[in-house]
């Protein structure tokens, strides 16, 4: 795990995140929020998870990120007119960072290196998934195919 | 010697790399990185200037007509004078447009379309970059298209580009389900998402004589032809062109875009459609095996690029040949027909599995896929009677 | 096999199910599924029937536990044996043939569909009766052939009269199925256990047998009664007639070669409890049997000769013919009377299809005065009609009835008892043929009347099983010959060989003579049927010319109906009258009475409950609202607002690590 | 050298607190949903980092704790999307102000 990646892809990462979270434009902090997720996804490599990181790709960028700017698209006549942001959510926002840092940076026992790991094959992932997950996997799949036919519902027009 | 010439870029990118011994780990890593990169865009923007020649003038024979044939011997340098026209054309950008998102659109598809080419073994011992989950990378990869996409139709500020990003999201959507769906069993076979291990699942011969190509098997051959069609659709070639349709919204997503930053979005189309084409002859067509033990004296790359020169002749040929299909037609087609069919191919194939893979397992799964198909057709057909045509012009 | 036995019902049935969840419109499918469950039973029939060949007498069982309570265990299991194995032949290939015919004749209507899962039900709920090995999983199937057969009499619901039929069938067997009953849970009682055969503890071998005693006749008589109500013995008879308000189609299988055989069946089955303690072959059970068997046979044969309706008349005569095989039980020739139940389910469906194809060809004309001439106009009609009609009147040699009835009148003249069923069931022969002969003339011969001007021959479909059967009715004869006994030895358990000269035998001169003698009596009075002779009106019949007033008795089914509905009936209106008079006038008061009560209670209660009680708990209230306002002025119903509270609740968290730490 | 653990976390906190910010501070239904869901990778990213930097990383936990996250993140999305286009078919207005019938 090299270091000097670490640090870039974090740096970068994070102002992607700050772009979502501040940038005016809603279309351009859906983007951001995408190469953010992008940015996590480089992270999960850099942290031998390959597997995880391309999924969150797969995922993410595939198929929430399309997802979003069709909503923004979808409530396009509302989005010209933002209106300013909420200053006690931001004071609780930079709050709860301060608390969270201050935490980790005061707990000893986090200040460790990671151990040598063999890479983690893509096939003991598939594995795993169908023997010791698969009653969790069963039900996430009920979840999504529920969440699918919620989401199907939620948007079907409303009869007069 | 056969050997020698097999391994030729091989050990041509060694005897490179010999030049950085005792340089750190790093360093070495980043140079062969380079070189692949380099040799990659290299075959492939010439690939793509080929083709695009090639398919103007085979589309030319097609009807009755010379393609190009001007510029250079047989009109070959066309494509450079292509470039140099595209070059320097004057950048029109929009005054309303979201100047950065239309200026990242192209970049972004671009990037993709270049960064699927990487996983996709060209040779023996010549895959790019060998990643454990290499087919997921090239999904994965390719998912993010369909955002550069929406950039460009939402940054252009355009009802005409915003109506072919719709289109052109909602039908890619549509059918990557399919696509990963008829991959699926092929993984499921050889038991990994490694490009090169699937490439070496196919590698023997049945009888000595017939390749072990999964197209062989009636799951394969369903398989392949359903991500073939879904493959179209994603480069939105014809017949499912209907994101860019001329005659309908100009030029789709791509109507603001002109000069050079035009010229990059046809290239991401071509290499996509390199890519989709490529995916396809490592997942079916045995990759870089040849097709016979006789003939595996020729280069395995030759063969690579044989195949994949044969199914883009497909390509131009289909765009040669077939009218344009309507969207509800198109999403009809994925959702009723393909989607039910690319799981009967996960099905056929696990049939085909646990029947022994062997005759039996053949006879099987062609069943399964058999009454499928029946089921389907029977179910879906809307009992239409079409009056017969009648040319009034074309006597 | 006898592993897989249970298959043979079960698809059927599951073809029934899966019809039933078809749409109104998937018509083929439910055709062909229907058919194709049969062809599969009658694949495994005969895999059975052939498995019952290797060794003679075989007889294999397999029992399991239903539910147990107690220390008791209700076991049920299957049977194959040669009774059961010729059963399960005979019913899946005129089933099958049925089946097809369906096809064709019910084409046009409406509820093609329903038609064929109940069609398909009857068949697997036959067949489970068939290969039952316990009284009670053959009294469950035997009321699931009764309820399909309920269904299937009132298919055309529409009709008042066919609903009125199915009630009538339904309600005439439930009194012989009452007690059949009783008979049950008597021998349960006795015996311990339902099973038929259970490795020499079923309640058909010696040592059930053993404990049954004294109460054997009651049990067996019992048991008679459900035979009675389900095969149509006097005086449960009334309802088979009129069961042919239904489609021809469920008169052939169900009311005439199998569901009603089903009585004659259980009897067959259940045998040893008739002849338990029998001396001589004779036990006061059995003679009930017999006279019983004499009189519906003769009482049904001459209603016969009265009536106007085509499938009447072969109602009544099946009526007649399931009365010939009770009596040879009764007398001691089981194997007779299983034979002549074969031979009959053949030529008896043979008919009944044969009067469907007629009723199709004349658009739905049932009777037979309107008819006539339709000799040139159907000819494989016709031809195979005939067929049927030679079976039924028992013409020895060709015909498969004619070898099983002279087997029953050879038994029933050794009978020691008495020598009179054996004449009287010789005047049942004479009549058969005349009445045979008298429908044959009116329909086939003569002139066009108003119903046949335009018939027409039936469609491949339906002619297809008419000479199936119609080859089965003759054919069948080959295994029937004293020659070479064969169905009867396989039947009894020995073995077959073959000898000519017992072909010739007295009793087939004198049947040949019988015979003779009822087509040449039906020839002489209905020679001139349906034309207008001598002062007698074209469409009256001879005999009513000649003798109106027995015509009329016979005509109206010896007025047994009347008699019912005088007498039975009247009774039950008059109870319900008393019960309903009881409820309104007494009960119901009764039932006031204590409800005022009630009431009054009610009232104290209630002025308790609002002077007490509804205080307390107003004041509760009221401090509750107060409470809940005050908190829900807390939810502003903003989600930031909520989340900024979560935000807080996680800095209050890190203080506290803060202040702890 | 190598990051710790403690610098990883140190990322995912202030990941997480982006999305807080976004949630907490923006009016629009959509950027409430893009900070839940940056501070759900922000939750990844820990377990990821826990999961690697543990004594025994080979089983991996982690990786499958991350899987089903991401999985019921997507769904999460769809419908808290789907719900944003019927509000916004109600109200006509995606800002959460004025989403408050549920007021007490």
């Amino acid at each position: 795990m090299s270091s000097v990646a670490f640090v870039i892809i974090a740096i970068l990462t994070l102002a992607a995140a700050l772009a979502a979270a501040t940038l005016q434009k809603l279309m351009h902090a859906a983007l951001s929020f995408a190469a953010t997720l992008v940015g996590v996804a480089a992270l999960f490599f850099l942290l031998g998870a390959e597997f995880v990181g391309l999924v969150l790709i797969f995922v993410y960028i595939g198929a929430v990120a399309v997802l979003i700017v069709f909503t923004i698209l979808l409530t396009r006549r509302d989005v010209g007119k933002d209106r300013g942001a909420n200053w006690t959510g931001a004071l609780l926002a930079t709050g709860v960072f301060g608390g969270l840092i201050w935490a980790i940076l005061k707990t000893q026992s986090v200040a460790i290196v990671a151990p040598h790991m063999r890479s983690i094959s893509v096939k003991r992932i598939g594995e795993a998934l169908m023997t010791s997950y698969v009653w969790p996997l069963q039900c996430v799949g009920l979840l999504l195919t529920a969440a699918l036919i919620g989401a199907l519902v939620l948007v079907m027009e409303e009869k007069r | 010697m056969s050997k020698s010439v097999d391994q030729i870029f091989v050990n041509a990118k060694q005897w490179v790399l010999s030049w950085l011994t005792g340089a750190p780990g790093w360093v070495l890593q980043v140079a062969s990185s380079l070189i692949n990169i380099f040799a990659l865009l290299f075959v492939f923007l010439t690939l793509f200037a080929l083709m695009s020649v090639l398919e103007r003038k085979i589309l030319g024979r097609i009807q009755n007509r010379y393609g190009p044939n001007r510029v250079g011997p047989f009109g070959l340098l066309q494509p450079v004078a292509d470039g140099i026209k595209m070059l320097i054309k004057e950048d029109i950008v929009p005054a309303r447009a979201d100047k950065l998102v239309h200026f990242l659109a192209p970049i972004l598809i671009a990037a993709a379309a270049i960064l699927a080419l990487a996983v996709i073994p060209y040779g023996r011992n010549m895959t790019p970059f060998t990643i454990d989950g290499g087919i997921l990378f090239f999904f994965a990869v390719g998912s993010t298209t369909e955002l550069a996409v929406f950039m460009a139709g939402w940054g252009s500020n355009n009802k005409f580009s915003m109506l072919g990003a719709m289109r052109a999201i909602a039908q890619m959507i549509s059918y990557e389900l399919p696509l990963i769906i008829t991959v699926l069993p092929v993984v499921m076979v050889v038991g990994s998402l490694t490009p090169d291990r699937i490439v070496a699942a196919q590698a023997e011969y049945t009888y000595g004589l017939v390749p072990r190509w999964f197209v062989f098997t009636p799951w394969g051959a369903t398989a392949f032809i359903l991500f073939f069609v879904s493959g179209l659709v994603e480069s939105n070639r014809t017949p499912f062109d209907v994101p860019e349709g001329e005659s309908e919204i100009v030029a789709g997503h791509m109507t603001e875009y002109s000069g050079f930053k035009y010229a990059t979005f046809f290239m991401a189309e071509y290499i996509g459609m390199f890519a989709i084409t490529g995916l396809a002859v490592t997942l079916y067509l045995g990759g870089w095996h040849s097709p016979a033990r006789s003939l595996e004296f020729i280069p395995s790359y030759v063969w690579f690029f044989t195949k994949l020169g044969a199914l883009l002749f497909v390509y131009i040929w289909l765009r040669g040949t077939l009218p344009r299909t309507r969207v509800d037609q198109i999403m009809n087609f994925a959702w009723k027909f393909i989607l039910p069919m690319s799981f009967t191919c996960v099905i056929a194939a696990a049939v085909w599995h646990y029947a022994g893979r062997g005759l039996r397992g053949w006879l099987w799964s062609f069943f399964v896929i058999a009454i499928v198909y029946t089921a389907l057709s029977m179910l879906l057909d809307t009992q239409r009677k079409f009056a017969p045509r009648v040319y009034r012009f074309a006597e | 096999m006898i592993d897989h036995l249970w298959l043979i019902p079960a698809v059927p049935f599951a073809a029934s199910l899966v019809i039933l969840s078809l749409p109104n419109r998937r018509r083929t499918s439910a055709a062909t599924l229907a058919v194709a469950g049969q062809i599969g039973a009658l694949a495994m029939s005969v895999f059975a029937f052939l498995s019952t060949l290797q060794a003679p007498g075989l007889r294999t069982v397999q029992n399991f536990t239903w539910f147990t309570f107690g220390d008791n265990a209700l076991r049920l299991g299957w049977l194959l044996d040669p009774l059961a194995a010729a059963m399960l032949m005979m019913i899946t290939l005129v089933g099958f043939c049925i089946f097809v015919f369906s096809k064709g004749y019910m084409a046009g209507d409406k509820n093609f569909v329903r038609f064929f899962a109940y069609l398909s039900f009857f068949s697997g709920a036959m067949l489970g009766l068939v290969i039952s090995n316990s009284l009670l999983l053959l009294f469950i199937c035997w009321e699931l052939v009764g309820l399909a057969s309920y269904l299937l009499i009132g298919f055309w619901i529409e009709r008042p009269s066919a609903a009125a039929a199915a009630k009538k069938a339904f309600i005439t067997t439930r009194i012989g199925d009452m007690g059949f009953f009783l008979g049950l849970l008597w021998l349960y009682g006795r015996s311990g256990t339902l099973l038929f055969y259970d490795g020499g503890n079923g309640c058909l071998e010696s040592a059930g047998l053993a404990m049954l005693g004294a109460t054997v006749t009651s049990i067996a008589l019992l048991i008679f009664c459900g035979a009675m109500g389900k095969s149509g013995q006097f005086p449960l008879h009334v309802w088979l007639p009129d069961a042919m308000e239904g489609p021809t189609p469920v008169s052939a299988l169900i009311h005439a070669a199998t569901m009603v055989a089903a009585g004659v069946f259980l009897v067959a089955r259940v045998y040893p409890i008739f002849s338990l303690g029998a001396i001589n072959g004779v036990t006061s059970s059995l003679i009930v049997v017999v006279w019983i068997g004499v009189t519906t046979a003769l009482m049904a044969a001459v209603i016969a000769i009265a009536q106007a309706d085509i499938k009447r008349i072969l109602a009544y005569s099946t009526v007649s013919q399931l009365g010939l095989m009770m009596v040879s039980l009764g007398v001691g020739g089981v194997a007779a009377g299983i034979m002549h139940l074969l031979a009959h389910g053949f030529f008896k469906s043979l008919l009944f299809l044969g009067s469907g194809s007629v009723i199709h060809g004349c658009h739905g004309e049932q009777d037979i005065r309107k008819m006539g001439g339709l000799r040139r106009l159907m000819p494989i009609t016709f031809s195979t009609y005939a067929i049927g009609m030679m079976a039924l009147s028992g013409v020895p040699l060709f015909f498969s009835g004619g070898w099983t009835k002279e087997e029953i009148l050879h038994v029933t003249a050794h009978w020691p008892v008495s020598r009179l069923p054996y004449f009287l069931l010789l005047i049942g022969v004479v009549l058969t043929a005349l009445y045979m002969t008298r429908q044959i003339i009116y329909v086939f011969f003569g002139d066009r009347h108003a119903g046949s001007q335009h018939a027409h021959e039936s469609s491949r479909v339906m002619t297809l099983p008419l000479i199936v059967l119609a080859i089965s009715a003759i054919s069948f004869s080959v295994v029937l010959t004293p020659a070479w006994p064969w169905l009867h030895d396989y039947l009894t358990d020995e073995s077959a060989h073959f000898a000519f000269p017992r072909l010739i035998q007295p009793t087939l001169f004198l049947s040949l003579v019988l015979v003779g003698m009822g087509f040449a009596l039906g020839i002489w009075i209905y020679r001139k049927a349906g034309v207008q002779d001598r002062g007698r009106a074209a469409e009256t019949d001879p005999l009513e010319f000649a003798q109106p007033k027995l015509f009329r008795f016979l005509e109206n089914k010896m007025w047994i109906d009347e008699l019912y509905a005088r007498t039975v009936i009247a009774f039950s209106w008059m109870s319900a009258r008393f019960s309903d008079w009881m409820d309104r006038n007494f009960w119901d008061r009764l039932v006031r009475g204590f409800g005022g009560i009630g009431q009054q209670f009610g009232i104290l209660t209630a002025s308790v409950d609002e002077r007490g009680i509804n205080a307390g708990v107003d004041e509760t209230s009221v401090g509750t609202r107060g409470l809940g306002r005050l908190m829900s002025a807390a939810h502003s119903g903003q989600i930031q607002t909520y989340l900024g509270v979560i935000a807080i609740g996680l800095l209050a968290l890190l203080l506290f690590y803060a202040w702890l730490a | 050298m190598t990051p710790t653990l403690q610098v990883v976390l140190v990322v995912s906190t202030a990941l997480f607190s982006a999305g807080l910010l976004a949630a907490l501070s923006r009016r629009h239904a959509i950027f409430i949903l893009i900070g839940i869901e940056m501070m759900l990778a922000a939750a990844n990213l820990n377990f990821i980092a826990f999961w690697r930097f543990s004594p025994q990383p080979q089983p991996p936990t982690g990786v499958m704790i991350v899987i089903f996250s991401i999985a019921i993140a997507a769904a999460e999305a769809a419908v808290g999307l789907a719900l944003v286009i019927a509000v916004y078919r109600h109200y006509r207005t995606t800002s959460v102000d004025h989403f408050d019938q549920l007021k007490g």
